[in-house]
Parts: C-alpha cells; structure tokens; sequence
C-alpha cells in the first residue's frame, strides 16, 4: 500500500484530490462532533465512523448527483460523501430548524435528496430493500442511475438483506450493497452473530457477485466501487462489496471504549496504525498528487469550515411548535 | 347512496371497481405500477389485477417472491424514485411481517426527514374471512394501521366507493393501506365509467334515521343496513347509519353530527373488539359528544379471540346484523343496561336472521377461490 | 403504593428489580432462560442482565445475531419444546419486525391448535423515550399488541410491580408482552427481597379519590400522580389515580368500580393517541359504566406523530402531569366543554409545572446510556 | 432407480415395509379427500400433497417419536407421516371436535405433539425458526432429539430462511431443513421468483450443507435424510434438503388445473410417470421386499381404514359455542 499504485495512474488527478479533500472533511466533522458532544447541546445518539470514513469516500466517488445513497444508523460520512451541507448536517445534530432534517430527523436521520442522499434509517438494515426500491425505479424509468445502500455487519443478518438480494438478482437492478464490516454490532463481534466472516461470499447462492476489500484502503475501494458502478449503468445487475474496516470509538457517542472489554486496546491500536486518511495521504504525497503544502491548505480550510458548520447551527434557531404538525397527514 | 350524488351509470361489481380503478389510474399516469405475489396470475387476486395485466403487461404488472417486508421496501424505494407503486396483499395477515417497513418506514418517512420527501405508495390488504379461513387467513388488521401515524387506512364498502378511494389513494402523496373486504367482492353497485377520485377522510351517511347511530366501516356497513331495515320495520326505530369510509383520517365531524342528533351511537367494525378501531370511535364520541349521548355506546366487532375453521364456530365467531339489531335494541329501549357479549349471542337466533335478510345485499356463501 | 401491602423491605431501582426477577426465575427454575441482542454484553441492557449473565453465564444468556423476527420464532420453538425463554428487545421499535412471529405464530399457537399446546415466551419491550430517540427510537407500541388475541400486555410503573410480574409473566404459560419504559429505570421503590409473583390482569389504586379518576399506565402513572397532588394542593380536587398495570388482561373492575364512585374518567397512556390503549379504556366505560359519567372522557397521550428528535420539539410533543391536570380541570370544573388538543398547551407553561413537580419523582433528564 | 438397489441392503425390510404402507396411505388420503371435497362438507382450504409424498415418508421414516416435526399449509402428508391418527386428521378436516386440533386450525392446521408433529403453519416459512426453537431446546436439554421442518420453494423467499440458517449454523443445532421444491408457488414458477433453480446452495454460505434429491424416490429421500439425521445427532448442525418434486392437483383445491394456463400437461404427465408411489413399488417388488399380494392387501386395508376415517369425521359431532371461548386467555 505504501509502494506506487499501479491504479493511481487511471484515477483523474482532480478526482483525487477531490476524495482527499472529502476525506480529511469527514474525519474533521467527527473528531469535532466528539469534542463538542460532552456540551450535552447534541441532545440525539450519534454514531460516529472515524476510522471508516474511506468507504464513504471511495464508493461515492464513482457516483453521479443524480444516483441514491442510503445509509443506517451511522450515517454522517455518507451524507457527506455523497455532497451533503455540512452545516446543515451539523445543525441537524443541535436539534435546529436549519438542519437537513429541519431538526426532526436528528443524528440517524439525514437527508439530502437534492443531492441524491435519499436518507438514513435506524432501523438496522430498513434501508436495504429501499435502495433497491430506487434501483427498480430507474430501469422502469430507462435510466442509468444507480442505487447504493451502506450498512453495518449485522445487517446481513437480517433477512430482508437476503430477500433483497433475491430481487435485485432476480430482475438484475442496479443497486450496489455496500457493507462496512467493522467487527462488531455494538459490543458483539462478528463470530458472536455469524458462523464465519465472509460477509462478500452471501450472495452467491443468490448470483450476486461480492468482492471483499481492505475498508481502510480508500484506492481499493473505489476501485471496487468503480467496477460495480460500471457493471450496474450497464445494467448487468447488483453487486455486493465487502469493506473490512474498524470503528475507533464507542458504539454511540463520543468516547472510546476499549475499557468496557469487549475489545482491547491492542485491537484498536492496530486498526488506528492502519489509518485510512494516513495511508491515503501517504499515497497522495509519496506519488507527488498532494504536496506538504497542500495538506495543511486543506486542513486549514475544512477546520474553518467546520467551525463555521458550528457556529451556523449553534446560532440557527429551534423549530418552532407549530413545526412539529407540519409534515403530517 | 345517502349524500353522494347518485350517479345512474351501470352496475359493476365491487372486484371490478377495483380493476377499474387500476386501469384507469395507469392509463392517466405511466408511473403507476402494480406489483405482488400473483397479480400476474391466471387468477389476478380475485380478478382485481387481469385487466390491468392485460392491457399494460409484465413491465407494469409484476410478480413478487414471498418476501412481504422487502418488497414492501422496494415500494417505498420505487415511490421516493417518483414511481407510484400499488402492492398488493391476497391476505392482510401476510402484512405482519411487512410490519417495519409500513411501519418504521413508510409511515415515518415523509415527517422523520422533516418533510422533505413524500411515499406514495397504495398497499391493498384483503380480508380473507369465508370457507374456514382460520386464524393466519381471516384476520381484519385495520386498527394496527390506523395506530401508526403517517399511515392512512381507507376501506371502502362498496363499488363506487372502493373505486373512487383507491383513485384517490394512488393519486395522493401518503402511503394509503387499503383494507378490503372479501366477502363486498360480488356486491355490485352503480359506478361512473369514467376516472374519479372520492375525498379520503370523508365518511357518508347511507341512511337517515333520527333514534341511533350506527357507524360501520367496510363489510360491517352491510350488517349495519340489514339491522336498520329489520328494525324499522318491525319496531319503528329509525336508525342512522354511517359509512366511515376511512379510518385515517376519521371523519369526526360526520360521526359528532350524527350522534348529536340521535344521542346514541353503535360501533359497527370487522376486528377485533379489545383495542379495535370500534374504540377509537367510542373514545372520539365519549369525550368531543359526551352531552348528547343519551346511552352507553356499544360496540358489534369480533371476540378477542383467533378465527376458528370449523363452519359451527365460525358462525358464533362473526357478529352480523343481529348483533347490531341487538345493541341498538339495547340503548334504544333501556339506555344504560349491560349489554351481551356478543359471542354469547344464541347460534340458532343468529341463523334465523340471516335468513330472513339475505334478500338484502347479494351475500352469500363464499365458495372459492381460496 | 394503594391496595397492595406495602413491603417494609429495601428500596431498589425499577431496573435492579427486573434484575432480581431475571435472577429469582432462573434459580426456580432451570428452563429459564435470556436470549437477545446485547443480553450479555458489558452494559447488559441498562443493567437488567449483568447479574443473570454474572450468574448463569452463557449458556442461559446469550446474545443473538440482528434477526427479531427469527429470533422470536426460535423462543416460540423452544416454549413449545418446554423451555421458557425471555427474549429482550431494547427497543419495542424492534418488534415491527417480528409481528409475524409473535402475531401470527406465538399468539396463535394455544387456540389454534384447539389448546393443545402453550407457548410460554416473555418478551421484554423497552420503550425508548429520551435524549433524542427520535421517531424509529422512541415508540411505545402497546395498544398493537393489546388488540391481537392471545398475547398477554403487561406494562409495570414501580419496581415492586414489575419485579412480581416479571417473575408471573415468566411463570405464565401465555406469551407476555412485557412493556418497559425505560424513563422507570432509576425510581426506587421498596421491593422485598425474595421471590414472588403478582396477578396479571389486576390493577391498583395508588391514590384515593372521589372527584375524578385518572386510569393510567407505565410512566404516565408518574404523571398522573404528580397531577393528583398538585390538584389536591391547589384547588382542591380529590383525583384517584389507577395503575392499570397490564392491559390485557384489563382489570375492568377496577377501571369501572372507581368511575362508578368518582364520575369522571382521563385517560394517561404513553403511546399514540388515535387508535390506542386510551381508547380501549375510554369505550369500556363509555359502554359499561355510561350511566355514572358526569362529564365527557379525556384521553392524555402522544399526538399522532411520529417523535420529533429536537430538543425543543421533543418537550412539546411528550404529555406530562400538566396535560393531565389540564384533563382533569376540564371536566371537573366544567364538565362537557372542548378540550385542548395538548400539542397546544403551551411550552412554556409546561415547563413551570415541571420544575415545580420535580421533586416528586426522581426523574432527572437522560443522558445515556442510548 | 429400476435396478437392484444397494441402498435397500442397509435399510431393514420392516423400515421398507412401512414405509411402502405409509406413502400408500398418505396417498390413499390425498385421493380420497379429493374426491369428497366437492360435497362441500369440508368448509376449509385444502392443499394436497398429492405426488410429493415420498418426501414426507422418507424423512420420517429416519425420526423417533420425540423428535419434532413441523409444516406448512401442505402438511397432511408429514402430520401422517410422523404418525399422526388419521381419523383424526379426516375429522379435523370436517371441522369436528374429534379433529386433532378440535375443528380448530383445519386443514392448514394439523398437530399431533403426542408424536411429535408439533404444528403446521399456513404463513409461508412461518416454522422454520420455530422449528429451529425447538433444536435450540434439545441442545439446551442435553437430548439428541431432532427437528424437522417442512416447506416449499417460496419458504426460501422469506428472509426468515436465511436468518434462521444463520443462527443454526452459529450454534450447530440439529435442525433438518427440508425444501420440497415442486417448481411452483400458487401459479407462479420458481424462475419468477428466483434467479436460479440451486435452493440446496442457499445454506452455503452459511455453512451449512445441503443436498438435492429426487423428490420422487423415496430410496435416495431416505438416504439423505439419514445422513442429515445421524449428523444432526453427533452434534455436527444444520443440514439443508431439496427435494425436486411436483404437485399433481390445483394448488388449493381437489381439482387438476393444467387448464389454468401457469402450466402445461405435458409437463404434468411427465412428472405422473414418474409417480413416486409406483416407483417405490416397483423397487420393492423387483427386489422381492414386497409381493404382489402384499400390495393388495396393503392396499385394501388402507382403503378401509381411510373409509373408517371417513366415517368417523361425519359422524362426529361439531364442536360446540362453548369450545370457542375455551383455549383463550
Ligand atoms: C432492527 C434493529 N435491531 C436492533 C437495533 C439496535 N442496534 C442499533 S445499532 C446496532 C448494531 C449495528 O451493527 P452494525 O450493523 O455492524 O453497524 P455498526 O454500528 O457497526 O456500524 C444494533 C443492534 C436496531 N437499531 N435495529
Ligand atoms: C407470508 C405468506 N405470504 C403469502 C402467502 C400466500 N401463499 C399461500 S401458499 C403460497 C405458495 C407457497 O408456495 P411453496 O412454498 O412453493 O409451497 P407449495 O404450495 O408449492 O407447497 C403462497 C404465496 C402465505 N400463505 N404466507
Ligand atoms: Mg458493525
Ligand atoms: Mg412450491
């Protein structure tokens, strides 16, 4: 990984940096949303995926404004990977009247349709079958978006992944699972909840190719990404990608947690020498597509705009009473 | 029928409401597809879906596996894609396992996200109660729907309103669950040739009467009819019956008016009676009418208790008109006594009554198909 | 607490008492068991089965994969193979997706089959409310499992409750729908230390009264309370409150006995309004105790919405002892008139009451764990 | 399969015997109860097993009395086959009180738990978890018992499949899983609902093993279920069967429905010639297990006892008002 990438060659400069940017943005906001969260003013549970965030950069990548992205519980990277406001995502968290959601939806449920990101449900794996719902959409509509649903690994083991990719095989729609194995659902791992970890291989009793990468490796990702992308506008059906990777802090808020015991500290410690925002950049810098200069540039002006993000939601006022019967029926 | 215009065109039966209605709303919008197990079928739910299949094809009438909840999420994906898709349900008993997706989903995802998205989808639940159905095939789940906010829950009693409703419910923005009954599909009634959409949250009235509020929903409106019938003529108690229509959203000032003027109110309903729609009726009408209320309310749905097979059961198990006949007569001529809980109603009176009113709606005996 | 004998025993929290009913039924008896996501996990949802799990280790506690609907059918296998199983959902919201199972199978096993079988499964519901659960959080969806015949809903407001009905729901051969609000956690209340079991189906008056009745359960029985005394303290309203304590079976005596002496009935439920457990309660007694109303029936409930995650929408959205104390004025000052709907009492005002009521409770915000 | 068959050393002749006299009874009740439904005295719906039967029997046949048994809406067959009475279940049918479930459940609702056939649900895959409760049970009781569960091809659609195969897996519980494939569900074939026609691959990534048989030799159904048996009592897991076989009659109903279109009559004969009934016979009596004589006998015996049966259903009195109330609470 630290040597040359053969694939940076086919990567276009600017898309890039492009994910580098993203990358370092998404990092920024949870390492931010985790020291201001102990404020007790972010008054919803927040999952945070510092240390899973080349998934979301990756796969969204490979995808127009128009395609769908749904998302799960723990939503924020791909909210943003997908061109989601971050001020309005911040604002969402402090419960404001400016947030994505106008403050209903709170932490597990952004949305930005106008960009394509269709939602997020805290219902593990509620947004599987209506990703796919998407994807059928686009082929009665003859066009070539694609769908794209990120979850955890415990959404495998609920049925309706399966019965999902039946369907989506069975009328070759264009819609991509993309599962971030971290490990662990909540406290329990993997080999608690699953006879054996081979998430990519379970949709191949139902023809669903499934390919399994490196979560961390933001290079594999996309390229992964890039062909399941490809395969879908050319209507050969779904795919299934794998991305083993690993959650830093605890389940739900800000904290780490290797103290509770569930998992050590050793664990942890090797997952963070594993980096992904280090290993791209190290990527980026050794090939000579981001310079010393560059990084701190983009430091410097994603902290700046998370600061703004900050102070836009902190200032933005709460949704009035009346808000909360405006969307009924 | 009672305040709706009575248009004068042909009769047509209610199953073929529906198919109407399917084929007139693909044919004024290309995103409306229909999509279930067995639609395509040779049997096309009851005939509901064989025209539309006819004219529009496997693209736009589709096949599902067994896979409720999915594909009850593939809806949903399909409506915020900008499609508006009708899913239909053999038996509304199959939906408990669609349960999160309605639920979790549909119903929460237009106000979760602060309105920024919309979930037309029309989910059509059969009642399958005939022929020894049993407990997994019989069941009437309307209350569960109606519970959940965001859901509407329509259940249309007859031809003309059944096709203007599932119009109406293909055509509007909310996730629509349309309860129908199975026992209405050969009741025909006259229905205009042409599209029209019925207001969803509007009840009718269907006969005037001054003494007792009947208010039915679906199937139960039929009952409701038979015992207005039978006790005007042989008591001269004049009975007002309401057809609900919709559960959600309930049109209360219909039934409010209604008992204002007659004082007493009988809840007519195909469920369950213990925290059944029947009691969101009794509880609307206890605290928004309690001063014209000249009578306890009473309740005519099923015991709490799961749908038996065998034919004798069956019959104790449903209440019919002459469990309605007995609650009015029971507020009517003595306001405030206990009333008999209708499974205790005697299986031989029950029979002799039915016989005497089966002249009066096209009922009869449900033979198939299964 | 009312009519039960008050144990002069240690006072323990509402989540250490389901603790010690875990513990206590395992120890009596061997084929008991835990099952569910995150049963044996460090935090051991909220504490409740550190100490089984501490005790009994893995093979009577065990955690299972994300799969609610397989997992509930596996405990129905094995009730029916005679174990007796407790599974824990630490959030009702969950259980959408295992109404099948618990609808169509666990509910129905023992009647279908003509009795020949018991399915004698607890299943713990936690309800969520606090920190922003927002709306697939936060649900309190007891009225759903009320209105299916064979599930029995059990919904406990104090920990000698719920410990007595934890350990009989376990003891029971009927599938339980254990309902737990999870703001009970941290009230303490005194609890003797050995085993025992309490009647389910039967209530309790907790406070005696002559001017109203306020029927409650769960949390809301909190409210109802700190109600009570505030009418009491400042105007003189003499308010009996009733901790229904399961909601089927219902203790309709109970229910009917005290509105038959007070008059007047409120409604204090912690679910949706529109179709829910206050409906049940308000139609039994508009249809079984009708001639002893003296004024219309109030229901205090959530507004038929899905919950809100802001903070500030969060405080309007959820009814406390303020919208009881608002019921309980309205019909006992002036009997009849048009109420309020409560997502329009105003904030804040609420907030004033609820500082000036803190005191009475231990209630503090919840801040975790999520 | 006309040959000699060495599988039929390793099976005891009485085994043979009785399994012969069984498949000839669930088929004698098939053929029966479809020529008396048209009288109307049935008032439920009947699904037949007609042509599918060797799969009841042979997997029977392996089981003890306390092992348990589980269906769907198709299972006289297996209520049979475990050991269920059959004037009984000809009772139940009728919706008498002598009915093995009191005039309760009906057709779609048999249940002897006496002999261990615990239940028939009529929700599709609505008893394989449950059935896999039942395992999970044995295992926690130290028995060696083993439970069976009964479906057809669309029971595969239900995420609930896929699900439990998970958790058996993870926990090796000795559950037999067994797909009686008979290429249709209600009108609709298996393609229309699946990708491919592999339901035996479907436990594999699961781990868990699965096998395909003829559904219409009951020899090779025997031997499958053996092994899957024998495993399940070692304590070695799950084991997946599809059986290919095909139902005869309409999908609900006495009547034969070529005529529907959903199917041809080619199709149907082809698989009558392959009667799975015949073929056992034939077996038998090439290899002299049985004789001529015996199959008569046999087969007037049952006749009369399927006569009997019939009898005692319509003379049986209904169940009264008060049964109604009886099993509540
Ligand atoms: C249907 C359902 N069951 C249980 C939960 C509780 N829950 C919330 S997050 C979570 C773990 C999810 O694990 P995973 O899918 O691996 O995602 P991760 O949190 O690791 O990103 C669980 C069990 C839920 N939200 N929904
Ligand atoms: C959950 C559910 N959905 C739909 C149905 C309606 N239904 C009854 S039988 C059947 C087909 C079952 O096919 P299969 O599993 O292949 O069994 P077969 O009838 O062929 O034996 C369907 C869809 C049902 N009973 N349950
Ligand atoms: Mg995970
Ligand atoms: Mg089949």
């Amino acid at each position: 990984m630290k040597k040359k990438d053969p694939s940076l060659k086919s990567i276009p400069a600017n898309v890039l940096r492009d994910m580098y940017y993203m990358i370092v943005k998404i990092r920024k906001e949870g390492e931010r949303i985790a020291e201001l969260y102990p404020e007790q003013e972010m008054r919803c549970p927040i999952h945070l995926s510092i240390g899973q965030e080349a998934v979301a950069v990756g796969v969204c990548a490979n995808l127009r404004k128009d395609d769908y992205v749904f998302s799960s519980h723990r939503c924020h990277a791909h909210y943003l990977a997908k061109g989601g406001e971050l001020r309005r995502l911040v604002a969402e968290l402090y419960g404001k009247k400016t947030g994505c959601a106008g403050g209903v939806g709170g932490s597990m449920h952004l949305a930005a349709p106008e960009v394509g990101f269709m939602g997020a449900s805290s219902i593990v794996a509620g947004t599987i079958p209506i990703a796919m719902g998407t994807a059928l959409a686009s082929v009665m509509q003859g066009s070539d978006r694609v769908s794209v649903t990120f979850f955890g690994d415990a959404a495998v083991e609920e049925g309706t992944f399966h019965e999902t990719l039946n369907f989506a095989s069975l009328k070759s729609l264009p819609v991509i699972f993309v599962c971030e194995n971290n490990l662990y659902a909540t406290h329990s791992h993997l080999l608690a909840r699953q006879p054996t970890n081979n998430i990519f291989e379970r949709g191949e009793s139902h023809r669903v190719p499934g390919v399994c990468v490196d979560g961390n490796d933001l290079l594999a990702i996309y390229q992964a990404a890039k062909e399941a992308v490809d395969r879908c506008r050319r209507g050969q059906g779904p795919f299934l990608i794998e991305c083993k990777t690993y959650r830093w802090r605890e389940h739900v808020g800000p904290y780490y947690d290797y103290d509770l015991g569930y998992r050590s500290k050793e664990e942890l410690e090797k997952w963070m020498a594993r980096c992904p925002v280090s290993i791209y950049e190290k990527v980026l810098l050794e090939n000579g597509i981001l310079s010393r200069k560059d990084v701190s540039t983009i430091a410097k002006e994603v902290g700046e705009k998370m600061e703004e993000a900050v102070r836009f939601a902190k200032e933005s006022p709460f949704p009035d009473e009346a808000e909360l019967l405006k969307d009924v029926y | 029928m009672g305040k709706d215009k009575k248009p004068k065109e042909r009769e047509i039966k209610y199953w073929q409401a529906i198919s109407e209605a399917h084929v007139q709303s693909m044919e004024r919008n290309e995103r409306v597809f229909i999509m279930g197990i067995g639609v395509d079928d040779p049997k096309g739910i009851f005939g509901t879906t064989l025209e539309a299949y006819k004219k529009f094809g496997k693209k736009r009438v589709f096949d599902t596996p067994v896979a409720e909840n999915t594909m009850t999420g593939c809806a949903i994906g399909a409506a915020l894609a900008g499609m508006r898709p009708v899913m239909v349900h053999a038996r509304n008993d199959f939906m408990y396992y669609c349960m999160d997706q309605l639920c979790n989903h549909a119903a929460k995802w237009h106000h979760m996200f602060g309105g920024l998205m919309t979930v037309p989808i029309t989910v059509r639940a059969i009642v399958g109660r005939g022929w020894g159905q049993g407990s997994q095939h019989s069941q009437s789940l309307q209350a569960l729907f109606s519970h959940v906010p965001g859901l509407k829950v329509v259940m249309p009693s007859t031809p003309y309103s059944v096709k203007g409703l599932l119009m109406a419910s293909i055509e509007g923005d909310s996730p629509v669950i349309f309860v129908e009954h199975r026992r209405l599909y050969d009741y025909a009634g006259p229905v205009p040739e042409g599209p029209y959409t019925l207001p969803i949250g509007k009840g009718a009235v269907v006969r005037m009467g001054k003494d007792a509020t009947v208010a039915a929903i679906s199937y139960a409106v039929w009952d409701a009819i038979k015992a207005a019938v039978a006790l005007k003529e042989e008591g001269g108690i004049d009975v007002e019956v309401i057809d609900l229509r919709s559960l959600k959203p309930l049109d209360e000032e219909l039934i409010l008016n209604s008992v204002k003027k007659t004082g007493r109110l009988v809840v007519a309903d195909t469920g369950w009676k213990s925290y059944g729609a029947s009691a969101e009726i009794s509880a609307l009408v206890a605290e928004k009418a309690f001063e014209y209320l000249k009578a306890p309310i009473q309740r005519v749905a099923l015991p709490d208790i799961s749908a038996p097979t065998s034919v004798t059961l069956e019959k104790v198990f449903y209440p019919g008109a002459m469990d309605i006949i007995s609650a009015v007569r029971q507020i009517v001529q003595k306001g405030g006594e206990k009333s008999v809980p209708l499974f205790e109603s005697s299986l031989t009176a029950k029979t002799v009554y039915e016989r005497e009113f089966s002249s009066l709606a096209q009922e009869k005996e449900f033979l198939g198909p299964f």
